[in-house]
């Protein structure tokens, strides 16, 4: 009785109820490379069914932009840099949306990914609030496309509906593709570069890479280690799955 | 509680079979409505639902010539990636090579053959069939022919490589007409007209910047809009990190900072028109410093004494000091490589500025050199038959022709000069003296408008083609471009409406050109290539390279190098060496600032403009969406009392437009900055009237070397409405405020 | 304490009582529908029938629903599938439904079956995971080899599905993310 | 405690009663008035964001949540002091309470209403709010106890029920009371309200025991509310949220405001239904008193949490606090300032304190400062969090702002229904206080 309660309550100590993740999905993204040309936003756009919302809209600041580059000026003419960064879900392992929502409509799954349940949302848009990367995007509207460019939607993902909030889901389902043929395969594991988000596929600079931190030999695992590495915010201990390389100085 | 009466029970019972049915009714009621389940008749061999095949071919939104592959789920086209076998992007693509699935499903594509209701320009179309519209302008042009009048037959295209273009060659040679010509906004005239002068070879060189230690960019914006982003790109992202313990640096000098100039580690706004001189200053330097030490040397420094740091430095407003580490860095770094190209090659100096960025390679003995410039191997098959003009000069030659009545039947395909030249061009007065306006166009354009027949084309994702990326990529490579989805509506690949105009005509026409389609004649030429690689080939070997080029979308010799490197001699470059600086059309007195347009990675010249995606896209480097605006140094908003969002008039001897201000930290004082793209009068309901076109207040000046626009040399004055207008951006406040965002502080890294 | 609630009630007992026997009902009549009504049999362009392709002349499942193990989606057999057969057997040749199929098949028309068996778009549902997992076509669509017209035999909603789920203790079975997407 | 002599029992239950039983077009015509604001300027706008979705308010992607938070959260805040004044009042037999009591208790119950119906109002897909009850269902889905909003919906609802129960016992006496003096259909309906009460000394006993047992009950109760209610937010990482002060700073907030509403409907009560006799000065005195402790323990939070804030230092929360004192809006921060901390100052002065007219323009003072504070936390910090880049701005729309008002309507809508129902002032507990019978002639 006393043992199940104690570890009822271990459990709910940890966010995503999870002490290791069977696969634990991680990205790094290396600023020296990246050039802010925004392939990455127009190739999330294009698989994850991001809506068309419209000048009027996006005067309001209603756009959805699951992964957006930011922008930050230091020093002034004529010693004046830009500095871009990319900024998606951080698919924090201490998510600090997870614990607030109440329906549980975001959670953390097996694979260290902080999911977003469309169907489960009521749209109290307390995770927003509480995300301190601001990623999390809310159907303020329904979104429609103009025939036919509906066409192109893509199939595996759903058109979310008004009042729900929508965010980065790493590409789930290219996960969720990668894991059946692995399935299919005699129940291997997944093997580095076999899921490539959408963002991650399309950066030119190949400045974004994606992979199983569990996997010692992983690509990703190895940049994480690099000197540059860090992590945006992270004195405020989310624990991010998102390593930033820094940029570089000549 | 008392016993219960039968009445009371009878009506128990009745409450609850009302309510039972009620819920039965409602379980009922939230039942999903039925759908249909459709067979196909036949199913095709690779057919599975609910599993996605990619689709090779070539991308067609900038003349880079990207491979790309399509994903297809149940005959849609979803998603748009880079072909990873191909050698330009291998696997990558840019935000405007992604888009082309708006241009596809875009609701504004024309869908069937349009003719003008009575008078042109006025936008009233109504749809005709084909037929019609062919005989029409079949029998039209058979006339001019048979009166051997063809050369009154004029073709215009956008830039057309592979073998299009020589189908288009061949049918106006057919005809009888030697006046097809081309025009591209992003036409790198400079580079090839200053590559002519010092190299004696009028082809772009393949720029290796994914080996170079030190690029030094003189305005081209290698990494948004220069020749092939996505392999500058590619290339790098591997200078940067993708060599271990090398880090390549970059230079970039230009008065507005690009997405190129982000990415380098210095930026350097030398004085607007003279970063040719700046060049040349360097190269003096290189000479005089003893790090050139050619057999020609004495003549170098005889071409360069008056292009001493000093005398530079007060030019181009760039510290001497600067200009001698610069020299220093470029002369001993291990591969240093300079590049031309943006608003440095789109003066009245453009040719000569070239010139002195090839000085500069010369010197720094650059040439055939990894990290350096590397001429092309001889391309997998010429496809461009005979130089046809390309470029402002040819327009100008094509208005005055339509002026003075030469021209009866002008032919256009996928080129909009009415609104990527300068109203000086007088190109849309000029064509209503033409008779007959046929437009070959997917999309109702500002020249399309003005058309009497539109022929609405498929979209390159629905046609036959191939392509040669040019430049090279160091060996023979073409590409496929095959069609990955039906065709939406009724419409024909450009070829297909030639091939189909040829059979009308009549004449030799449909003998010489006897091809069914499109893809025979592809085919037909592929084989011929093949047949002259390996003579004898017997036919199911070409069917299997043949299938196989199609599934990869690209064939090419990897093995195959650009034999021997050519290293011209420096004496062209030596006696082509001037005084590069631009003139600027309007007084400096009267037009204090100087006009930068500047092209964006989403709409390049404004052909993007049409696609809600990159409408959508924040640009880079201000995040504004929807609608343009122009760009004052802080400092010079503050003298002048300009906020964000007021409406000014930026007014230049060739006319003004109004336009939002925004405050663009990184632009020199003295320059105004405008994106061009924006600003169109048609061009479907995402473009139309949406902010407004630079171009059109350009002087209509040429650098006469290389006979295109010299959209980079206007003065202008601006005045503020006192209107206000929201400049619609998604960025909060673009400093991190001391937070660690970009990383911690150093030291602490 | 005296104060009794009932004898308060007294004058309001019928009625409120009566409301809640309703209510009762309502809830009864939900789960009814949910567990008996859920049925549902259109009736399709062509009369065919199951009984006779599936026990009469044993034909199993995926030799018409070809795509079943192997994707996401069972699939109808396409029109030549159909024709494929039938044109083979002579005896068959003339009754009204094959007629109709026949028309069909000149035409080049696609037969537009009414579909029984519909999960909601936001659903991601495989066969061939199911079918790998050796479930029984049965198990989710019934005796279809006895149905003459096709009945759906299960609501084909989130409780059915996770009914199943739990019992068999499929792995991550309750994850939303492995249904939902 | 009378100023205008002491009635008889007699005069009580007319008093009161008549209240209930005479009907004056005046009460209709207000009546008719708020239902109409209220479905005008609520509903209406309501049903059109319905439809449109939550775009139609002014929030965006940087400040998703806007006006409908803050009122909620004012109107959680007015629903204290009601029942939690009256519980500690009646534990400390405090005389004075009793007539204001029961309208107070009122208060409670209908801006708990009013608060939860913001959630709706709120909430992206409010047809399925259900979800944030612990229901039994077949897929096996439960709420997520983690979570603060959570808490708030188990606090609110247990306070609601709470409040209820202690409002209706408290009132089962008076419900015999009118169901003896009534007849025909109204009678019967008493007689069930009032679960037969015959007014023996063992019913006293009982309801006294019960009573007092809620009081205890309820008091723990008012304060957790408020306390969940501010982790809504003190719980979030959010700069200039994210304080340790926050549970104290927002009960004290909402007893304040609440007390200040209190002042606001006794004034009614007095004007509209002629209660001077039951509702005097010695009422208005002490909830002066009242107010100005509250006052002054409110601001001395704010200065606590001003002063931790700027010695914390932390870049985020220096921002916050900046653009909040300094940024577009200062003026309302200012402006709160000024309405809940200086103004009722003036209360010290007897004149004002017992002047029911001054009373009345401190308290709604009040109000409106403690609503411009709750719309301030929300406006100013959550637009401005980690990520400059990101930073952005909130102004409501035309929809919040009728919602707004609208809410008003209902919760005097509400009201209007109350004192029709039940006695407005408590009959027996009123009489309780009068001195020993004298036959008056």
């Amino acid at each position: 009785m006393v043992s199940t309660f104690v570890e009822k309550l271990k459990a709910y100590s940890k966010p995503g109820y999870y002490d290791e993740f069977e696969y634990h999905w991680t990205m790094t993204i290396d600023l020296d490379r990246c050039t802010g040309c925004e392939a990455c936003v127009v190739a999330c756009q294009a698989e994850n069914n991001l809506p068309i919302v419209g000048e009027k809209r996006y005067a309001r600041n209603r756009e959805i932009k699951w992964i957006r580059i930011e922008r930050y000026w230091e020093g002034d003419y004529p010693d004046v840099k830009m500095g871009f960064i990319p900024i998606l879900c951080q698919h924090c392992d201490d998510a600090p949306c997870e614990t607030v929502c109440p329906v549980f409509a975001t959670y953390h799954n097996r694979d260290g990914l902080n999911t977003q349940v469309y169907n489960r949302c009521i749209g109290t848009r307390s995770c927003a609030i509480y995300c301190p990367y601001e990623v999390r995007y809310f159907n303020w509207f329904t979104y429609t496309w103009d025939e036919p460019l509906e066409q192109q939607l893509n199939p595996d993902v759903s058109v979310r509906e008004k009042g729900v909030m929508e965010k980065c889901t790493f590409c789930i389902q290219r996960i969720r593709i990668a894991k059946d043929n692995a399935k299919d395969d005699d129940k291997r594991r997944v093997r580095d570069g076999e899921v490539v988000p959408a963002c991650v596929q399309s950066c030119p600079t190949e400045a974004m890479v994606f992979g199983d931190s569990n996997d010692p030999e992983a690509e990703v695992s190895k940049k994480m280690k690099n000197e540059r590495g860090y992590k945006v915010l992270e004195e405020l201990n989310t624990t991010p799955s998102v390593v930033y390389l820094k940029k570089a100085h000549a | 509680m008392s016993k219960i009466s039968r009445r009371d029970l009878l009506q128990y019972i009745g409450a609850g079979g009302i309510g039972a049915v009620g819920g039965v009714l409602y379980g009922e009621s939230i039942e999903r409505p039925v759908e249909l389940l459709v067979p196909q008749v036949v199913p095709p061999e690779d057919f599975s639902p609910g599993i996605a095949t990619w689709y090779n071919t070539v991308c067609n939104q900038c003349s880079a010539g990207c491979g790309i592959s399509v994903r297809i789920r149940e005959g849609k086209a979803k998603k748009i990636e880079g072909n990873p076998v191909h050698p330009v992007s291998q696997g990558r693509l840019c935000a405007r090579g992604q888009s082309g699935l708006n241009a596809l499903y875009n609701p504004d594509r024309i869908r069937a053959p349009l003719t003008n209701a009575g008078q042109r320009g006025t936008g009233s179309f109504h749809p005709i069939d084909w037929d019609e519209a062919l005989t029409t302008i079949g029998s039209r042009i058979s006339r001019l022919k048979i009166e051997d009048d063809a050369s009154r037959v004029r073709l215009l295209t956008g830039r057309v490589r592979g073998h299009l273009d020589e189908l288009f060659a061949q049918f106006m040679d057919l005809l009888g007409s030697q006046h097809y010509q081309q025009y591209d906004f992003t036409n790198p005239s400079a580079l090839l007209a200053a590559n002519r002068i010092s190299f004696g070879t009028e082809q772009l060189p393949y720029y290796d910047i994914k080996n170079a230690d030190l690029l030094l960019s003189f305005g081209a914006d290698y990494l948004g809009t220069w020749i092939s982003p996505v392999h500058h790109g590619l290339a790098y992202g591997h200078m940067r990190q993708g060599r271990a313990a090398r880090r390549g640096k970059t230079v970039q000098v230009e008065p507005r900072m690009s997405l190129s100039g982000a990415a380098a580690d210095e930026w350097i706004a030398a004085r607007p028109g003279t970063e040719g001189l700046l060049a040349l200053g360097l190269a003096h330097v290189l000479v005089s410093d003893g790090h050139y030490s050619g057999s020609d040397r004495a003549e170098w420094s005889n071409a360069l004494q008056a292009h001493s740091p000093s005398v530079v430095s007060a030019a181009t407003d760039v510290p001497e000091d600067k200009i001698l580490q610069l020299a220093r860095e470029f002369a001993s770094s291990k591969a240093s490589l300079a590049i031309a190209g943006g608003a440095t090659t789109a003066g009245t100096n453009a040719v000569a500025s070239a010139v002195a960025v090839n000085a500069l390679n010369q010197l720094a003995g650059n040439l055939g050199q990894p990290g350096g410039i590397i001429f092309n191997a001889d391309q997998a098959f010429s496809t461009s038959p005979d130089a046809k003009p390309v470029g402002m000069q040819g327009i100008l030659d094509l208005v005055a022709a339509m002026e003075s009545g030469e021209v009866d039947v002008l032919l256009l395909h996928d080129s909009n000069p009415v609104f990527s030249l300068p109203d000086g061009v007088g190109f849309r007065e000029a064509i209503d003296k033409v008779p007959l306006v046929v437009a070959l166009s997917s999309f109702r354009d500002e020249t399309t408008e003005l058309a009497d027949f539109v022929l609405p084309t498929n979209i390159y994702l629905e046609s036959w083609g191939d392509d040669v990326p040019d430049p090279g990529v160091g060996f023979p490579v073409a590409s496929i471009s095959q069609p990955v989805v039906a065709k939406l509506y009724d419409t024909l690949s450009a070829g297909d409406i030639i091939l189909s105009l040829a059979r009308q005509i009549g004449g030799e026409l449909p003998i010489q050109m006897s091809w069914g389609s499109m893809e025979e004649f592809v085919r037909e030429r592929w084989r011929a290539e093949f047949d002259k690689r390996e003579s004898d080939a017997a036919e199911q070997d070409f069917e299997e390279f043949w299938q196989a080029a199609i599934a990869a979308g690209v064939w090419g010799q990897p093995g195959a190098t650009a034999g021997d490197q050519l290293v011209p001699s420096a004496a062209s470059t030596i006696a082509a060496i001037s005084d590069p600086v631009s003139e600027f059309a309007g007084s400096e007195s009267e037009y204090p600032f100087v006009l930068h347009p500047f092209l964006t990675a989403t709409f390049l010249d404004g052909r993007g403009a049409n696609l809600p995606w990159l409408q959508e896209l924040p640009d880079p480097m201000t995040s504004v969406v929807y609608g343009s605006w122009v760009e004052l140094n802080p400092a010079t908003a503050d003298e002048l009392g300009i906020e964000e969002g007021d409406v000014l008039e930026v007014v230049s001897t060739a006319g003004s437009v109004r336009v939002p201000a925004l405050i663009f930290p990184a632009i020199r004082p003295g320059v105004v900055a405008m994106p061009v793209g924006q600003g169109h009068e048609a061009y479907g309901r995402y473009a139309t009237d949406r902010g407004v076109n630079p171009i059109h207040i350009v002087a209509a000046q040429m650098d006469a070397e290389a006979g295109d626009l010299a959209w980079a040399a206007t003065r202008v004055k601006i005045r503020n409405t006192g209107e206000r207008m929201q400049v619609v951006k998604i960025g909060g406040v673009s400093r991190t405020l001391g937070r660690q965002i970009l990383g911690p502080a150093d030291g602490h890294a | 304490m005296s104060i009794s609630v009932l004898d308060a009630l007294r004058p309001a007992k019928k009625p409120v009582l009566l409301g809640l026997v309703a209510v009762l009902g309502l809830l009864v009549g939900v789960w009814v529908h949910g567990k008996y009504f859920s049925d549902r049999s259109p009736v399709q362009p062509i009369e065919f029938s199951h009984t006779v392709h599936a026990t009469d002349n044993e034909i199993p499942c995926q030799h018409c629903h070809i795509y079943a193990a192997t994707t996401p989606v069972a699939g109808v057999p396409s029109v030549s599938k159909c024709i494929g057969c039938h044109r083979s057997l002579p005896d068959t040749r003339e009754t009204p439904e094959i007629l109709k199929l026949n028309a069909y098949w000149e035409n080049r028309e696609p037969i537009p079956w009414i579909k029984v068996h519909d999960v909601a778009d936001f659903v991601h549902f495989t066969h061939k995971r199911h079918i790998k997992a050796d479930v029984e076509c049965r198990e989710c669509h019934g005796p279809v080899e006895t149905m003459d017209r096709v009945t759906r035999v299960a609501t084909m909603k989130m409780p059915w599905c996770v009914e199943c789920h739990t019992e068999r203790e499929v792995e991550h079975g309750r994850d939303c993310w492995t249904c939902h997407k | 405690m009378f100023d205008h002599g002491q009635p008889s029992y007699a005069d009580v239950n007319k008093d009161v009663l008549s209240t209930m039983l005479e009907t004056g077009p005046r009460y209709w015509i207000l009546l008719g008035t708020t239902m109409s604001i209220a479905v005008i300027c609520f509903f209406m706008p309501w049903l059109y964001q319905l439809f449109v979705g939550i775009g139609a308010a002014g929030m965006n992607r940087n400040a998703v949540w806007g006006t409908y938070i803050s009122n909620f959260i004012f109107w959680i805040g007015l629903s204290h002091s009601g029942t939690l004044l009256s519980a500690v009042l009646h534990i400390t037999n405090s005389h004075w309470r009793k007539s204001i009591y029961r309208s107070a208790e009122a208060m409670t119950l209908f801006s708990l209403m009013t608060a939860a119906l913001f959630i709706m109002v709120h909430v992206g897909r409010v047809w399925f709010v259900h979800w944030t009850f612990p229901i039994p269902n077949p897929m096996g889905l439960w709420p997520n106890f983690r979570s603060p909003l959570m808490f708030d919906v188990m606090a609110i609802t247990t306070y609601l029920t709470a409040s209820s129960i202690f409002i209706y016992m408290g009132s089962v006496p008076d419900f015999a009371a009118v169901r003896d003096a009534s007849t025909g259909l109204r009678r019967r309906l008493y007689t069930i309200f009032s679960f037969g009460w015959r007014g023996t000394a063992r019913e006293w006993h009982t309801l006294g025991w019960a009573y007092t047992f809620f009081a205890v009950f309820v008091i723990p109760l008012a304060v957790s509310v408020h306390s969940i209610v501010s982790w809504d937010f003190a719980l979030s990482i959010v700069p200039g949220l994210h304080h340790t002060i926050f549970a104290p700073y927002f009960v004290c907030g909402a007893i304040y405001s609440g007390t200040a509403g209190i002042v606001t409907v006794m004034y009614c009560l007095r004007k509209f239904l002629g209660f001077e006799k039951y509702i005097g000065q010695v009422h208005l005195d002490n909830l002066g008193k009242l107010l100005i402790a509250l006052s002054l323990i409110w601001s001395y939070i704010n200065i606590l949490e001003l002063f931790s804030t700027w010695y914390g230092g932390t870049s985020f929360e220096l921002e916050a606090l900046k653009f909040r004192l300094t940024g577009f809006y200062a003026p309302l921060y200012w402006e709160m300032i000024t309405f809940c901390a200086f103004v009722p100052l003036l209360i010290f002065f007897k004149k004002i304190r017992w002047s029911w007219n001054k009373m009345l323009v401190v308290s709604i003072l009040i109000n409106i400062g403690m609503l411009t504070e709750r719309f301030i936390i929300v406006a100013t910090s959550l637009p401005r969090k980690f990520l400059p880049d990101a930073f952005g701005f909130y102004l409501p729309s035309w929809v919040e702002i009728s919602i707004t008002i609208g809410s008003f309507a209902i919760f005097a809508t509400l009201f209007l229904i109350f004192i029709k129902w039940v006695p407005a002032v408590s009959l027996y507990e009123v009489k309780e206080t009068l001195k020993p019978l004298r036959r008056n002639t």
